[in-house]
């Protein structure tokens, strides 16, 4: 295993509302060597986009509250001065968002904005740092980059967006990429140029990537290892193939029962997992998906442990049933899925 | 409804398959309507209920103009008493001195705030003239809220034609400086009055604040209509057979009342404030009457003597303004579905 | 003439706010930094001090620096010294007796003939303008024709009395045929319509002194005109600053040079601060126009009481009733407001500045009188209410709605105010119109209105009679007899005094002004005196304060 | 381009022109109005009045006199009937005061405002961000006149730190310039500052929670600079079109009122000495004159919006 770049412990974040403390992300670990791409799935409202900008400091506000630890290259992020996080943001681990359209600023030329990233850290003229940005905008797939540098945000395509994007975000080559949904608001075809383009970049310098997103097909494509979280934790962790070939908590199952499956005949009614993800101010006792878990039982009201019940010390669950019960339960309709009846 | 529970393993379990009454605390709050969360918002936002209060009680104490002025002054706002006296701490003293220099605040039941150049009691003008301008207000911003939300629907609704004559005749009154059209009706008006109503009525004011901020309310609401009246529900409505007056009051209406609540303050407190603007230079509420910018435009030339002539109706003239003006801001934000939620930690 | 005040900007002004207690600096800059007088003590005048520059705040400015336009008092302070008329009242004397007519550009006195209606004057030879061009008999015509053409406030006063005026004014003749003139023998001959006998003070008035031939028939109202007196105009900046400088070609005989080299004549509409500046000797003359507002006049009284006076003059204060309507058809309702009327709340309102009495000719004229014949209560006592009271009810007007006109300014708001209250308390259903005062009287006076009362004010153009009394001549037309009066007794009379000198029929002008009083005409109640108020720079013995010039200009001089 | 000049300059012409015919009208309904009375003075018998009346052309049918006044404006000949005087020159001559009274005073009231607006917004929540709320609200309800008289008061009576009124002109001092015109500015301003803030403030929040604020801060910006070169400049936007149009309604509104409180000779007391004595012209030019002004900011605010913001283009 090639050493940690990133080490995450216990992160607990948490926002005072109006209606009470809500418990965003509570007691999250996982970590992130280099070269290695962690994609992080769970339906939106799971907690995952607020664990990767917590990571980057933008969730800071006054009515925020945070617990745990976060170190990149010896540096704990979680509770790190404001100056000293702008001297990592963009130049150690940097981030690209979901919606390329409002991403950008749009008052400003895409080259200008490249630039001023790299600016940020590096002592260097306007015109060396335009330069950079330009052969960055070419590395990303721009055509005549150099034209299009002088141009404007919204006389870009959202792919072409994009990739500017990603063009500013290793600008400076971090040790650790996050890309929050990058392809969620891209059609399909543009979806993977861009994911090929982040694997390639990313391979190139050995960056370590934290991948978000709710799109599985897009976790099998790009990831090696894989974070499932519900309601704030982590339900289940390991590698592509454990999750894809050997689920084990029941909230992965309705995950993976829910892609349509090309090698079969359409189902009647595609699954969707019944009920909707609990409230964070008040969540129930115990498993937090027990209330939409068919397979429920009393043990259920005690909050399991994330722990590794396989011979494989990586993979890692929160559920009661047994590994057995598991392989059983999870099969329905000849493949992995939430058992359709019993839910309804 | 039962769940059988596939091969042996757990022993057989009974969970009720309904997850919301599973446990208490899991159950979301119950939805209330947009009404009742602004007057929930509203009755914790401990400023805006202090600014009612004070508002209710400035309205209140213009209201009863009448009874401080025969029960605890004797006096009525006009009455000139220029060669009488009064007792202050015991001495008789002039009201107008012989140069014509009048008594500042006795702070007694008589001439509580002193007397004006004519030896009427300034308490009770103060009084009398706060409901003036109250008054004035009220009635502009009801012509106002009137003639700006039909104007604002008929232009919004109809467009071509009637919004091709309406808009440009808003743009024109918008751009028109206010002042100078607002001084000009009213010095003219005050001459010779229109039709029926006499120069010195308290409607000229009025009427002339009520058309000259038409447009403040008129615009917004027509930018509204534009907008809803390209939503579906216009559509069905009209497809339902429903006449374009019907569709205006009955489905359009009720959707910018929200903006016409919002603008209602504003329009009352800018009213209030344009008044005293003409009544300053001469041209808003005629003499004998008073009201507080003709108050504190008489009390000018005795700022440096006895400045409370003009300060302390200045001082009601800000704070009722500012009254109206906080309330509005608490209406808004309680109904702005974007308010900010006021964290309190 | 009446006191045309023309307040800067609106109501507010004439108080406009603050005084400054030490002032910091001069408001607006007056010419060189007032030093005040080294050491001599006030009173004393050593050696009085020739040249040098003397600075007049007033609130108000004169309608134009042209005298064939402007017939304001702030004017003719300023170009009665800029343009001598054929003849002049003398300079120099104080108080309300007044001064005589004495020759001006004129050689003597005119002769009068054809049973009163020819005039015949000779200019004095060789007399040139300040800017150097010889003066000329025709140039009195081309004066009289500008005052006309342009038109002169008091244009009446030529083109109704002098034959051929009204012609030329209706543009039906080329010249005013009455006029006629000799250049080589520098004879004027004056032919009237009807006999006139104010003709000689009409021709004492600037607006008459000749002018070159080069000046433009338009309102100078940027220049001013060129005249032959004591000064003559430096410069002019329109409602904000006249300079005046000595005319050293001034070569008139009888009048006075003038001590000041410079005088800058400097409009601030607030008033108060003008009072301050005089009081701060940062300003040397308080213009008399203007009343010293009631919040200083305690401390100008005491702390500058050696250079501050109250100087009566010749004007009058009155309300008229419009005799042709409701309720002030009816005697006894006008009379009841007479009987209700206190003069001496008026007066307070007026910062005590008012001699209460109810006759309109002033007490400084020839048929005047003081408050203590009026009818029902003297003048300077409490009002009789209950008088009023019967009077009312023998009226039957009690009840009747009635619109009262005043002006905007004070203190004449406050009067309005007052007189409409004291209206309310004797049975009448009374309301105000305030009208702004520069267009009070052109509004009261348009014959469609129809006003049933309102104020009235009139200063002297010249110091007889029938300058007040013609204000209520059945023929005086609605811009001046606002209440339609026409008393045939009244008429008569009025036409034969008129025609005599004021000093041989005095008690029939004061019976033919106790007649109006008693049929209730007018109800007046006043005369003011105007603020003679100078710095402690200048000499205030020698200072003269004249009811024809106010301030006269070549009476001041620094000690 | 063009067409926008175009447009803006025929929506101009539309205005002045109703406007021109707004203010003719209303003193033509007046009853008792006479202007050849105002004219004649006081004295005046019917034959000058009707001889004055037909000099000036007030006999003839209103449209020919509307007609004539607009000619006589246009030509820069009209004169006022109470002075006489050349009202064009007039405001000539005075706007210079005008502009020295509003253009500082916009001046501050835009910087302070910049200022506190930035700071409530970074400090959201803050003692200062409830200090500035309150003064916001106060300052759009006291009127100009009540603030310039309560300065007077204070600092130029109770402690005589500036001139009461009066004004030096630039040119032959420029000290006594500004300290003349201190309490003028501070009387236009301060009303603005707090509204203008207030709008400031709710702009940056809704910018700061933008996409690309939250890009910014990723890249690694300070907090300084995210707020300078991206909050602000968004935020700002909008203010320039408030701006532009506050100002020119300054010159119809405040600056008249603070023009006559001070006493300062500018077109806004001229105008105000106009209205008090129903002199028309005056009043005409006033209104055009200032109408032409709120068209011509508005229409410069507009291009200068567009400067700002890439994304809108001046439509041809």
């Amino acid at each position: 295993m090639s050493e940690q770049l990133l080490e995450i412990e216990d992160l607990e974040v948490s926002f005072a509302t109006e209606d009470g403390v809500l418990r965003a992300v509570s007691g999250v670990s996982f970590t992130v060597s280099r070269g290695e791409t962690v994609a992080i799935v769970g339906e939106s409202g799971s907690g995952k986009s607020v664990t990767v900008m917590t990571l980057m400091g933008l969730t800071r506000s006054p009515n925020a509250r945070f617990a745990g630890t976060a170190r990149l290259n010896g540096v704990d992020l979680i509770s790190a001065s404001e100056d000293k996080l702008e001297a990592i943001r963009g130049k150690e681990i940097a981030m690209i968002f979901q919606d390329p359209i409002s991403a950008l600023s749009p008052v400003h030329r895409v080259g200008a904005q490249i630039a001023e990233q790299i600016r940020a850290h590096e002592k260097i003229s306007k015109a060396a740092a335009l330069d950079r940005a330009i052969e960055l905008m070419g590395r990303v797939g721009i055509p005549n980059a150099r034209a299009r540098a002088r141009s404007y945000p919204h006389e870009f395509s959202g792919g072409m967006r994009q990739r500017v994007m990603i063009a500013m975000a290793l600008s400076l080559s971090p040790s650790v990429l996050i890309a929050d949904e990058p392809t969620t608001a891209l059609d399909v075809t543009i979806q993977a140029q861009i994911l090929d383009e982040i694997r390639q970049l990313t391979a190139e310098s050995d960056t370590g990537v934290i991948f978000v997103t709710h799109d599985l097909g897009v976790v099998a494509d790009i990831a090696d290892r894989v974070l499932v979280m519900y309601a704030g934790r982590l339900v289940e962790q390991g590698t592509v193939d454990e999750i894809f070939y050997d689920p084990q908590h029941p909230y992965t199952w309705g995950l993976l029962g829910s892609v349509p499956r090309v090698d079969l005949e359409p189902p009647r009614r595609l699954p969707a997992i019944p009920g909707a993800p609990p409230s964070l101010v008040r969540p129930p006792e115990g498993c937090p998906f027990q209330p939409r878990c068919p397979h429920a039982f009393d043990r259920c009201r005690e909050l399991p442990p994330l722990a590794p019940r396989l011979p494989d010390a990586g993979h890692l669950d929160r559920c009661w049933l047994t590994p057995d019960d598991k392989r059983v339960l999870r099969e329905t309709g000849g493949r992995i899925g939430l058992t359709e009846g019993a839910a309804s | 409804m039962a769940l059988d529970s596939p091969e042996g393993g757990a022993a057989g379990i009974i969970v009720s398959a309904a997850p919301s009454d599973l446990s208490p605390e899991g159950r979301q709050p119950a939805a209330i309507g947009p009404w009742q969360l602004a007057l929930r918002r509203l009755r914790r936002n401990y400023v805006t209920l202090f600014f009612l209060a004070l508002l209710v009680i400035l309205v209140l104490m213009c209201l009863l103009a009448p009874v401080y002025s025969a029960h605890i002054a004797g006096v009525g706002p006009n009455t000139n008493n220029i060669t009488g006296t009064v007792s202050v701490n015991g001495t008789q003293q002039n009201i107008v001195s012989l140069s014509g220099v009048p008594i500042g605040p006795t702070w007694g039941a008589h001439y509580l705030l002193g007397a004006d150049t004519n030896g009427r009691d300034l308490a009770v003008r103060l009084l009398y003239g706060g409901r003036t301008s109250l008054l004035i207000g009220a009635v502009a911003t009801a012509v106002i809220m009137i003639l700006g939300t039909l104007v604002g629907l008929l232009a919004g609704y109809f467009r071509g034609v009637v919004d091709f004559i309406l808009r440009p005749l808003m743009e024109l009154i918008w751009s028109f400086p206010v002042v100078i059209l607002g001084v000009a009706l009213g010095t003219a008006l005050a001459l010779g009055g229109i039709g029926p109503v006499k120069g010195n009525s308290l409607f000229i004011p009025a009427f002339i604040i009520g058309v000259v901020y038409v447009p403040y309310l008129g615009k917004p609401i027509r930018g509204e209509v534009l907008r809803l009246r390209e939503q579906d529900f216009i559509d069905a409505a009209r497809v339902q057979g429903m006449g374009p007056w019907r569709i205006m009051f009955s489905e359009i209406l009720p959707n910018v009342s929200t903006t016409i609540i919002v603008f209602l303050p504003l329009i009352l407190a800018n009213s209030i404030l344009l008044e005293a603007y003409l009544s300053f230079l001469g041209a808003g509420v005629q003499a004998p009457n008073a009201s507080w910018g003709t108050l504190i435009s008489d009390g000018l030339t005795y700022i440096q003597t006895t400045p409370t002539y003009s300060l302390i109706p200045g001082a009601m003239l800000v704070l009722t303004v500012l009254s109206v003006n906080v309330v509005g801001d608490g209406v808004r934000d309680a109904l702005d579905p974007r308010a900010q939620v006021r964290v309190r930690n | 003439m009446k006191r045309y005040v023309r307040p800067l900007g609106v109501s507010l002004l004439c108080g406009a706010v603050v005084t400054v207690a030490a002032c910091s600096s001069s408001t607006t800059s007056s010419g060189s930094s007032p030093a005040s007088s080294s050491g001599s003590s006030s009173g004393s005048s050593s050696s009085a001090q020739a040249g040098g520059t003397i600075t007049i705040d007033s609130g108000t400015p004169p309608l134009s620096a042209d005298q064939a336009l402007d017939f304001t008092t702030q004017g003719n302070e300023l170009y009665s010294v800029v343009n001598t008329p054929l003849l002049t009242f003398q300079r120099g004397v104080q108080g309300v007796a007044g001064a005589k007519i004495i020759p001006g550009l004129a050689k003597a006195l005119p002769t009068v003939s054809n049973g009163g209606k020819t005039y015949t004057f000779f200019l004095r030879p060789g007399l040139h303008y300040s800017n150097g061009t010889a003066i000329k008999a025709s140039d009195e015509t081309y004066a009289l024709e500008r005052d006309i053409k342009i038109p002169w406030q008091a244009a009446s006063f030529v083109s109704a009395y002098i034959a051929g005026g009204t012609a030329y004014a209706g543009g039906k003749a080329k010249t005013i045929s009455g006029i006629t003139t000799d250049d080589a023998t520098g004879k004027i001959v004056v032919n009237l319509a009807a006999p006139f006998a104010p003709i000689e003070d009409i021709f004492a008035l600037a607006g008459t002194a000749p002018v070159p031939p080069s000046t433009p028939m338009k309102n100078q109202a940027n220049t001013g005109t060129v005249g032959d007196g004591p000064y003559m105009w430096s410069s002019i900046t329109p409602n904000q600053k006249y300079t005046l400088v000595q005319n050293p070609k001034f070569d008139v005989p009888g009048i006075p040079k003038g001590h000041a080299a410079t005088i800058v004549y400097q409009v601030n509409a607030n008033v108060t601060a003008n009072a301050e500046q005089v009081l701060q000797n940062q300003a040397d003359v308080f213009d008399p126009g203007d009343t010293i507002p009631a919040s200083l006049l305690q401390q100008v009284q005491t702390t500058a009481k050696d250079r501050y006076a109250a100087i009566p003059t010749n004007s009058s204060y009155y309300w008229w009733f419009n005799v042709n309507q409701k309720p002030f058809n009816n005697i006894y309702a006008r009379e009841a407001v007479l009987a209700a009327l206190d003069d001496r709340a008026l007066s307070r309102l007026d910062s005590g500045f008012l001699q209460p009495d109810c006759h309109l000719i002033p007490p400084g004229i020839a048929g005047g009188s003081t408050g203590a014949t009026c009818p029902y209560h003297n003048a300077n006592a409490a009002p009789n209410m209950t008088e009023a009271k019967t009077l009312m009810q023998k009226s039957g007007m009690i009840g009747q709605p009635v619109t009262v006109y005043g002006e905007e300014r004070t203190p004449r708001r406050q009067w309005l105010d007052y007189y409409t209250s004291v209206l309310n308390s004797i049975g009448f259903k009374a309301t105000e119109k305030v009208v702004n005062s520069s267009v009070y009287f052109t509004t009261i006076g348009a014959p469609s209105l129809k006003p049933q009362t309102g104020f009235g004010d009139w200063v002297q153009d010249f110091p007889n009679p029938w300058d007040f009394m013609q204000l209520f001549a059945g023929n005086a037309g609605s811009s001046l007899n606002y209440g339609y009066v026409n008393d045939a007794h009244y008429n008569t009379t009025l036409n034969t005094l008129f025609q005599q000198q004021p000093d041989q029929v005095v008690s029939q002008w004061t019976a033919l002004d106790q007649y109006a009083v008693s049929k209730g005409y007018y109800a007046a109640y006043g005369h003011e005196e105007f603020p003679k108020f100078y710095s402690d720079r200048l000499n205030f013995t020698t200072g003269v304060m004249s009811t024809e010039y106010q301030t006269d200009l070549t009476s001041l001089e620094l000690k | 381009m063009t067409g926008f000049i175009t447009r803006r300059l025929a929506s101009a012409v539309l205005l002045l022109f109703a406007t021109s015919v707004v203010v003719f009208g209303i003193f033509e309904v007046i009853p008792s109005y006479n202007p050849a009375r105002a004219i004649a003075g006081r004295a005046a018998t019917a034959a000058t009045v009707a001889e004055i009346s037909q000099k000036f052309g007030f006999d003839k049918p209103v449209w020919i006199q509307y007609g004539n006044t607009m000619k006589l404006i246009f030509t820069g000949q009209i004169i006022d009937y109470q002075d006489n005087l050349n009202v064009v020159s007039q405001f000539v001559h005075r706007f210079s005061v005008t502009l020295s009274l509003v253009v500082p005073a916009a001046i501050i009231w835009m910087a302070v405002a910049i200022l506190l607006g930035s700071i409530s917004a970074l400090r959201a929540g803050g003692w200062l961000d409830r200090g500035l709320m309150v003064a916001a609200i106060t300052g759009v309800s006291i009127p100009v006149f009540l603030l310039a008289a309560a300065l007077l008061y204070l600092f130029a009576f109770r402690l005589p730190w500036f001139p009461n009124t009066g004004y030096t002109p630039f040119g032959t001092d420029p000290a006594q310039w500004a300290y003349h015109l201190v309490l003028p500015w501070l009387s236009i301003a301060v009303l603005s500052i707090g509204f203008y803030s207030r709008v400031l403030r709710s702009n940056a929040l809704d910018v700061i929670n933008q996409d690309f604020v939250r890009t910014a801060r990723a890249k690694g910006l300070t907090e300084r600079q995210v707020f300078t070169r991206h909050v602000l400049r968004n935020a700002l936007m909008p203010i320039v079109t408030l701006f532009g149009l506050d100002f020119a309604t300054l010159l119809g509104g405040a600056a008249l009122v603070t023009e006559t409180v001070f006493n300062l000779p500018g077109i806004g007391q001229y105008e105000a000495t106009a209205i008090g004595q129903l002199d028309v012209p005056p009043i005409m030019v006033g209104a055009m004159f200032t109408a032409f002004f709120v068209v011509l900011f508005s229409a410069l605010s507009d291009v200068v919006y567009a400067l700002l913001d890439p994304r809108i283009r001046i439509t041809g």
